[in-house]
């Protein structure tokens, strides 16, 4: 049986990728990821990896379509470029493939115990961590504890990214920072969309709560939380438009609170040190050694969350103000 | 029956696929693109009981949130794109 | 009352697989826009709600089943909007059903 | 046995599409999509290596002691995150050519700068 799931779904993946290459429609092919991003979720489900898949249903089928329908709006929506096939860069691709087919023989077969990478740290993690960290989320021990420095920089590369977006759309245009006019969206035609949207969105930021602080037990944990909570702003933004989004979050506030969540994250490493153990070494913020891993654990998780959600927030609203003001500048 | 409920919903989503790469308005794919959506939310709830640990629903109840969530993205800027720029593309 | 129960989920998972079934069918055979609409969304709501209702039987009083009630709930509301939405936005843009005489105008308000 | 490398030959399948994308298109949008088909591969790689038959997701339960590996999820978990970060970055670069050159198409910007 999950044999033939593990091959339908990795078929219409493919199937789909070919989709994807042949469209011309810019639009049809983002929908194409939608759906790509939802299969290689279920495909993650599929193989175990539920953490995995909570956040690449959120990402893959959620933001990255938004981010780039709002950028269709103003790029255009169809490609110009002639397809045909290129000999040279479907020789190339070929020549990866093949590369790639001959590695794959010598590799453990799909499934297989005793293969290299469950040899090394992977067994250490699942026996020691119930005893260690004393949370069931092995995924969420490692993540935060174990290999906490690496989300560090993580949470950091996010964070850069988005000052990167918001400099680079709203920082040369010689964006004012008040709020700009938005005509009333075609949403408002939709009142059924609007209502069910005013029952949804609380509902969505409380489910996005739940995830952050059921991580340890549960799949979830800080950057799921994060993509969530943001969708719901989203929605917001998309259903009452940006002006009405902004009173309730304006973009000053993003900005703080991107930083903030790094802060919260850095700030949990230095009181460690200063508690005598090492830099995010949570066994030494409480006497007890597993509660001050829980204490730690939930304060990054908290700080992780902040991040993602601001970022992904501040670049979706550096989108669409752009697309409002690249939209008034044709006329 | 858990058995052919997930092969029923595997076909469905092949139909989908279908429908969504055959087209032809860009309105027939956002539909085949929700239908696939709710069919993957069923999908999970089925393969949690399949595999015995059915506590992992909360991640169905993302994709239900997240396929909403698209399609109105997919709505919005489709119908904000197509009024201000159809002289753009109808030209 | 165990085996009824098991009969019942059996029987609702069974008619749930049917429905989703002949939903897709009519999302791939039905000529235009709107007939498919309607196949799908139609259909997706009750096919949902039969399977929902089966794997509720399945699970016993609990968590997982209160958040199979989430789930239940959640597609309750999005499903149905979702699809009006569509083919709201559809009627509005140039798209119009494929043999619409003015004399059966059914989208009267 | 071709079913002990299903997995992986998908993998290479979804590498190639993502990769051929990426180099023929002149679109830059489509270039974005195909470089996220890449990774996607990348991703599937990483879980399909996690994944120990018989076993379970690595959350602690009774059921079972036999689990996937956590550590190539954790990894994956935080890069698709990055992934979407850079993803929006790009994106940005994209909006910006667009409004200097009024094109996302390769040749036409490369006939401008070479103008």
């Amino acid at each position: 049986m999950s044999l033939f799931l593990d091959f339908s779904l990795l078929l219409m993946l493919i199937i789909i990728a070919f989709a994807i290459a042949r469209t011309r429609d810019l639009f049809a092919a983002v929908m194409f990821s939608g759906i790509y991003g939802l299969l290689s979720a279920s495909f993650f489900i599929l193989s175990d990896a539920v953490d995995v898949a909570f956040t690449e249903a959120a990402v893959g089928a959620g933001i990255f379509p938004i981010l780039m329908l709002v950028v269709l709006s103003f790029v255009g929506r169809y490609e110009r470029s002639e397809r045909r096939l290129k000999p040279v860069p479907l020789l190339i691709a070929l020549g990866c493939g093949a590369v790639l087919f001959v590695a794959f023989q010598q590799m453990p077969a799909f499934g297989s115990p005793d293969g290299p990478s469950h040899q090394h740290v992977g067994p250490r993690y699942i026996e020691e961590s119930p005893s260690e960290i004393g949370i069931p989320n092995m995924v969420t021990s490692v993540l935060a504890s174990y290999r906490g420095f690496d989300t560090l920089g993580e949470v950091v590369v996010i964070f850069t990214a988005a000052i990167g977006v918001f400099a680079l759309l709203l920082g040369a245009t010689g964006w004012s920072g008040h709020y700009l006019p938005l005509k009333p969206s075609s949403m408002s035609s939709h009142k059924i969309l609007r209502i069910v949207g005013k029952m949804l969105i609380p509902l969505i930021l409380l489910f996005g709560l739940y995830v952050q602080f059921h991580g340890e037990y549960g799949p979830g944990g800080g950057f799921q939380a994060g993509v969530i909570f943001a969708a719901g702003i989203i929605l917001y933004t998309m259903l009452f438009g940006m002006q009405r989004a902004q009173r309730v979050i304006p973009l000053q506030a993003l900005r703080l609170l991107t930083a903030l969540g790094v802060l919260i994250y850095g700030s949990v490493g230095i009181v460690s040190i200063l508690s005598g153990g090492n830099f995010l070494d949570y066994s030494a913020l409480l006497p007890d050694d597993i509660a001050g891993q829980h204490v730690g654990i939930i304060l990054i998780e908290l700080g992780v969350g902040i991040t993602v959600a601001a970022s992904m927030t501040l670049i979706f609203f550096a989108f669409t103000l752009a697309s409002i003001s690249a939209g008034e500048s044709d006329k | 029956m858990l058995t052919l409920a997930t092969i029923t919903l595997i076909l469905v989503m092949l139909m989908a696929i279908a429908r969504a790469i055959l087209g032809p308005t860009i309105y027939d794919r956002i539909l085949a693109v929700n239908m696939f959506g709710t069919k993957t939310v069923l999908l999970i709830a089925v393969l949690g009981f399949l595999s015995g640990r059915p506590e992992f629903l909360d991640i169905a109840l993302v994709y239900a949130l997240i396929n909403f969530i698209s399609i109105i993205g997919v709505l919005r800027f489709f119908e904000y794109r197509s009024a201000a720029s159809k002289k753009e593309y109808s030209s | 009352m165990e085996t009824l129960t098991y009969l019942l989920s059996q029987l609702l998972l069974l008619a749930g697989s049917f429905l989703i079934f002949s939903g897709a069918l009519g999302l791939l055979r039905f000529p235009d826009f709107f007939t498919r609409v309607h196949a799908a969304g139609v259909t997706d709501t009750l096919a949902a709600t039969f399977i929902i209702l089966g794997l509720m039987l399945i699970a016993g009083w609990g968590l997982v089943q209160a958040k199979l009630i989430m789930i239940f709930l959640f597609l309750m509301i999005t499903s149905p909007t979702a699809c009006h939405a569509l083919a709201k936005s559809a009627l509005h843009g140039q798209l119009k059903p494929e043999d619409e005489r003015p004399d059966q105008d059914s989208r009267a308000p | 046995m071709i079913l002990d490398y299903l997995n992986y030959w998908a993998v290479a399948m979804l590498m190639m599409i993502g990769l051929y994308i990426t180099m023929t298109q002149g679109n830059l949008v489509k270039k974005l999509i195909g470089l996220n088909l890449f990774q996607t591969s990348v991703f599937i790689f990483y879980i399909s290596v996690a994944k120990v038959s018989g076993g379970t997701a690595p959350i602690a339960t009774e059921l079972s002691d036999l689990y996937s590996n956590p550590l190539p999820h954790v990894l994956i978990l935080t890069a698709i995150v990055v992934g979407i970060s850079t993803l929006a970055l790009a994106l940005s670069l994209v909006a910006q050519i667009k409004a200097k050159y009024d094109s996302i198409e390769e040749d036409e910007i490369r006939q401008q700068d070479s103008e």
